[in-house]
């Protein structure tokens, strides 16, 4: 703590208070971002499946679903399910849930993505090869297994750079946490602006701290990529 | 360096001290203030209209050359741009439920536990923070809006707002109401200019301070408030 | 309606049509326990449409279909003429019992060739894993690929993929095999391995049909020949007969015309 | 309920040139997206390492730095530069001269360029998902590496990117609302205001979330079209 | 180092590796006009692999490629062992001298059967369309899919696929054509039919390296048959000599384990 201290005399934006305000921010940001991207997929996963159904009543709810949410701003979505809960729930036992805005921020983001990876998904499963779906059938797999064995992870390989793109979008939206009170990364960097109104300071080293967490991401993904997509790859090892 | 174009930025609409009328004109009291200056300097004034987030980086790059845009002169920002002498300060003030407007809220042991509400950055944010951080839940909002939301929606026990803010948008409804006395905080607000700009900043003071001795500024002043605001 | 139970398989005057091309155009056809029956005729006779028509991957457009004694249901598709399977459970139960050699394979390419012949074990017929890595690698070895077993698809050579696909089909254990020209990417040497193995199936009494080229093969080992012609069976009897003495004129022209 | 609903209080006409202003914005910026995203993707699978450096590069700190700080970066930091320039001129020379970073071409830039970023990403899933004999046919042929491009990979791979794509332009479609930062009025910001002069926060979502639907479902449309279009040869299965 | 410039190809010492598995272990090959090869050999012996190689679809370990006269110009690809083309022009040049047929077809799935056929002829020959259609209609004639020119490959049967394939092929009417089991695929009259037009092929001159299961094809028209195993040429030579008299034991193997 003390070299901290040391580097930090004589500057006037980032004093220990303004790098814990970044690291709350930090932490607001991973966890809501984490949360509602693994929320998110699980809730994707049997959306896209119903979405890429030929049958109508089956995939149209499911279509109403992701233009609503793909169709309007993560803001709005947030205000929305943020203010909107505040009249809706006041006195019901939810309310506990919905004081604090984490949850409805939470509820907003996974909403959103979900939909976004919906389509995405959607479009991969469609996307099948007809042989391989065919030989999935003539096999005897009913519907659940051939699409647990065969349909999802060829078409998870195929949706896979972007999903990353999907998950990228999702840590910048994030940002908008702030309006409704959380204090998340850029949230923590306009504090800092307004304060000392430094806003290239404040603003260029946030995007660091967001350039890390996308480096680590792609290179997450990277990883995946590499091994789930070996069989596109020329062979190399023995 | 002769001044003699000058393009001075606002973030519309922060009511009364800029707004927009209904046909589009930019008017409020420091528009009119802003031109009142600019007409005994002879300056060929241009107004700048700019959302709050690009407001210092605007400055900084020349895009404009002052801002004039209720900006609360504090030490930490004098660092980064140069103020003029402050042309006027408005008192903050509590606001909750009518039912509340016995509370005390000078004192810490009453607002223990509470969840207060102020907006973002503001010399308020740092009043709350400083005097009731310690004891209360604090909620920062980026709108006077938003706030009232949030208290009317019950999240916030208490707001802490500029005066004539809270007064346009808490007590509008009967059930709210001010509570406790109005609090003077802070140094007032400048006008905000790049730092090496201090022929600027001196032709502002001047200006200003021959508007409050001839009357204009009263006058002025007096179109938008039935109470004082010059510091 | 019901079919003489014995009967593996039975079709009756089965039809299909692409838009406005009449594909099949009325095949019927019986398989009983032990039958290893061959399809013949030049390409774009229909062979392979038939084959899929057995296992419902394509649905007839009119016709019935037993298997193992059980009607496949049908009912009219909504919106359009089409029919489509009534139940979808009966047709993934019936389909368990078929197994199919596609004429592209048709390999999962995101599983390994081990992957590949497990899959529908496991996940079908219940296997453990370890019972289905057991059969995987006899039928890998049956087919000379067991060295290959970690390789994927897209990493195999043609006739590789094609005994990948084979293995694949055997590792089912089915009552029910069809196959649709398993040779065609085998040299003279393998082809002969592959017939062997299915001779031998043959033998162990599982039915078979099997779309193929190889005369010598529907000579040898079937017991029923069918000669596909435009959508219909042009001649079908005992290979001994369709095959060296057969009545239709257009058999006749085939036969001769071989290289 | 119909008139509450579109009674926007005096500022329909602003809020159609905010709407005008966004579309505008949004569609130059996706055709720039859209080429920077062909070129990306087809430099990060070329052969050459210097192409997939540079394409790694830029999708990496594109899609890294956050759409806000990018913004003010390109347009603040592009005219701190040329300040230092017209700075240098006037202290040497004594000329006085500013040049001004049209806002306008600003956010087109910007956005087009870090959205050219994600649709990179895009457009590489899809090209994997071209299967590669495919491709060896056409080079089998003596096409050029650029005819192969053109009359195969790009004809097949947008059946595959079409998901892809339409998530990343509708984000786009939101994020054009950043541009209030660098001082251009588009249909959000024109809300925002108007919300603010009224007090009414909700108000004026109801024109922006009906333009933005309305834009999407115009946008579904065509990619609807799109899928079809490229999707003859493709064979369903039954 | 130039070459006999009579020769339409010469290949010297090629190997090929993928990862650890050595597939091509040192072939070279000689061909000049009018030459008909057939290669032979076992599944996974590295038939397929040589045809890409000539086509520098698979860009060869070691060894160098002379097509027409002309070397074939590597670079070390740098951070890796591997080699690449200096010139991916002269490629371009070298392989509109050269037509494939693919073991698995690769048919342009985007395009019907009439496009596939007149893409290349068009934008790399610079015929004009209707030029390249005349063309492609007179080749559909002699595979016999005239009918079928306005489908798209997934809507054909894998026999009319093939001769869609190798109607492509000929359409280029290049100097050396490589065919990879081009009948693997058709019933035994069509085979006759496409080996007919590829007997007039190699009448008029052109050079042919043909990958075949076919003996009697392989002792009729070509002029020389290579025996491929596991990578290596296991014996060259005359057809009357290599399929009828060969030295080499694993060959005698395979042609008398023949089905
Ligand atoms: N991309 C690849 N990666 C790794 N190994 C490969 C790859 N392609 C081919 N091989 C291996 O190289 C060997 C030769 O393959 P090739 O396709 O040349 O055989 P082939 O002689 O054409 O056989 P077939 O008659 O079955 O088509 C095979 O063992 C195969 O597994
Ligand atoms: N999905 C489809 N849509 C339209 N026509 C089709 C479709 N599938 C097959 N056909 C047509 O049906 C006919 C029969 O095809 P099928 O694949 O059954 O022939 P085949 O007897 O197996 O021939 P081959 O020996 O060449 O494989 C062909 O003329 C083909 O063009
Ligand atoms: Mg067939
Ligand atoms: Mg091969």
């Amino acid at each position: 703590m003390e070299w901290l201290e040391g580097l930090l005399a004589g500057n006037d934006i980032f004093t220990m208070q303004t790098l814990s305000e970044y690291g709350t921010g930090l932490i607001n940001t991973l966890q809501l971002v984490v949360l509602s991207i693994i929320l998110g997929l699980l809730l994707a996963l049997p959306l896209a499946l119903m979405r890429a159904s030929k049958r109508f009543w089956v995939s149209q709810p499911v279509q109403v679903f992701t233009y609503i949410f793909r169709g309007t701003p993560l803001l709005v979505q947030l205000y929305i399910i943020y203010y909107g809960s505040s009249f809706v729930l006041i006195d019901t036992p939810l309310w506990f849930m919905f004081k604090d805005a984490f949850i409805p921020a939470l509820l907003a983001f996974t909403l959103n993505t979900a939909a976004y990876t919906t389509e995405i998904i959607r479009g991969a499963i469609v996307a099948t090869p007809a042989g391989e779906l065919e030989a999935a059938k003539a096999y005897g797999m009913n519907y659940w297994t051939r699409t647990r064995c065969v349909v999802l992870p060829s078409a998870f390989r195929r949706a896979l750079p972007a999903y990353t793109n999907e998950v990228i979008f999702m840590l910048h939206a994030s940002a908008v946490a702030f309006t409704v009170t959380i204090l998340d990364l850029t949230g923590a960097a306009y504090l800092i602006y307004s304060r000392f109104y430094a806003p290239f300071s404040a603003f260029i080293f946030v995007a660091c701290i967001y350039l890390c967490l996308t480096f680590s991401i792609i290179m997450l993904f990277r990883k995946i990529e590499f091994r789930m997509l070996a069989h596109l790859r020329p062979r190399t090892e023995a | 360096k002769e001044w003699k174009e000058v393009r001075i930025a606002v973030d519309v609409p922060y009511e009364p001290f800029e707004f927009k009328k209904p046909d589009g004109t930019l008017t409020g009291f420091e528009v009119d203030l802003g031109n009142a200056v600019c007409a005994d300097l002879e300056w060929k004034c241009e107004w700048v209209i700019q959302a709050w987030d690009g407001m210092i980086p605007g400055l900084m790059t020349r895009k404009f050359d002052a801002i004039m845009s209720s900006m609360s002169i504090t030490e930490e920002r004098a660092k980064q741009v140069a103020f003029s002498e402050p042309y006027y300060n408005t008192p903050s003030a509590w606001f909750g439920k009518q039912s509340d407007s016995k509370m005390d809220v000078t004192s810490k042991d009453a607002l223990k536990g509470k969840t207060l509400g102020a907006q973002r950055g503001t010399i308020q944010d740092d009043y709350i923070t400083e005097e009731f951080g310690d004891v209360a839940e604090i909620k920062r909002y980026s709108t006077a809006d938003d706030l009232v939301l949030d208290l009317k929606g019950g999240r916030l026990d208490l707001v802490f707002l500029d005066y004539p803010v809270g007064d346009e948008t808490v007590t509008t409804d009967k059930n709210y109401a001010q509570i406790g006395e109005q609090i003077k905080l802070g140094d007032g607000i400048g006008v905000a200019m790049r730092k090496r700009d201090t022929d600027l900043a001196e032709a502002f003071n001047k200006s200003l301070a021959k508007l409050k001795e001839n009357g204009t500024y009263d006058e002025i002043m007096k179109k938008y408030f039935d109470y004082d605001i010059k510091m | 309606m019901t079919s003489d139970s014995s009967l593996k398989l039975d079709v009756r005057d089965v039809h299909k049509r692409f838009g406005n091309l009449e594909v099949l155009k009325g095949i019927s056809l019986t398989a009983s326990s032990g039958d290893v029956i061959s399809m013949i005729g030049s390409s774009g006779s229909g062979k392979s449409t038939f084959l899929r028509c057995i296992n419902l991957l394509e649905i007839p457009t009119s016709g019935e279909l037993y298997l193992s004694g059980e009607q496949v249901q049908f009912t009219a598709a909504s919106g359009s003429s089409e029919r489509k399977p009534k139940d979808s459970k009966q047709v993934t139960r019936l389909r368990a019992k078929l197994s199919m050699v596609f004429q592209s394979f048709n390999l999962w390419s995101h599983m390994t060739v081990m992957e590949n012949i497990c899959a529908a074990p496991v996940h079908v017929l219940g296997l453990s894993k370890k019972e289905a890595r057991t059969r995987a690698e006899h039928y890998l070895q049956q087919v000379g690929i067991w060295e290959r077993r970690d390789y994927y698809p897209n990493h195999m050579s043609g006739g590789q993929q094609q005994r990948a696909a084979i293995a694949r089909a055997l590792a089912m254990e089915p009552e029910v095999m069809l196959f649709d020209e398993p040779t065609s990417a085998l040299d003279p040497e393998l082809v002969g391995e592959v017939l062997k193995v299915m001779r031998n199936l043959a033998e162990e009494g599982r039915t078979m049909i099997v779309v193929t080229h190889e005369m010598a093969f529907a000579k040898d080992v079937s017991n029923k020949v069918l000669f596909l012609h435009e959508g219909l069976i042009e001649e079908e009897g005992h290979p001994s007969k369709v095959l060296v003495n057969p009545d239709s004129e257009r058999v006749k022209g085939f036969l001769s015309r071989t290289y | 309920m119909f008139e509450y609903l579109f009674d926007f209080k005096g500022y329909g006409p602003e809020l159609l040139r905010g709407a005008f202003l966004t579309a505008q914005l949004a569609g130059l910026s996706l055709l720039l997206a859209l080429v920077l995203g062909l070129a990306g993707a087809a430099a990060k699978l070329s052969s050459s390492r210097a192409a997939r450096g540079i394409a790694l590069t830029y999708t990496t700190l594109i899609r890294g730095v956050p759409d806000l700080v990018m913004m003010m970066l390109i347009f603040y930091g592009g005219q701190a530069l040329l300040n230092m320039l017209s700075d240098f001129v006037y202290n040497e020379w004594d000329i006085d001269f500013f040049i001004n970073v049209d806002q306008f071409i600003a956010g087109v830039l910007s956005i087009g360029f870090i959205f050219g970023a994600y649709m990179a990403e895009t457009f590489r899933g899809a090209f994997l998902a071209v299967p590669d004999g495919q491709l060896e046919a056409g080079r089998a042929y003596g096409m050029s590496e650029w005819q192969v491009f053109r009359r195969i990979m790009v004809p097949q791979m947008i059946r595959h990117a079409i998901p892809g794509v339409g998530n990343n332009w509708l984000v786009m479609l939101k994020t054009t609302a950043l541009v209030s930062i660098i001082g251009l009025t588009d249909i959000v910001r024109v809300a925002s205001e108007a919300s603010k002069s009224l007090h009414l926060p909700f108000k004026f979502f109801i024109p922006v979330v009906l333009f933005y639907l309305l834009m999407t479902l115009v946008s579904e449309l065509f990619l609807k079209y799109l899928s079809r279009r490229y999707s003859v040869g493709v064979r369903e299965v039954a």
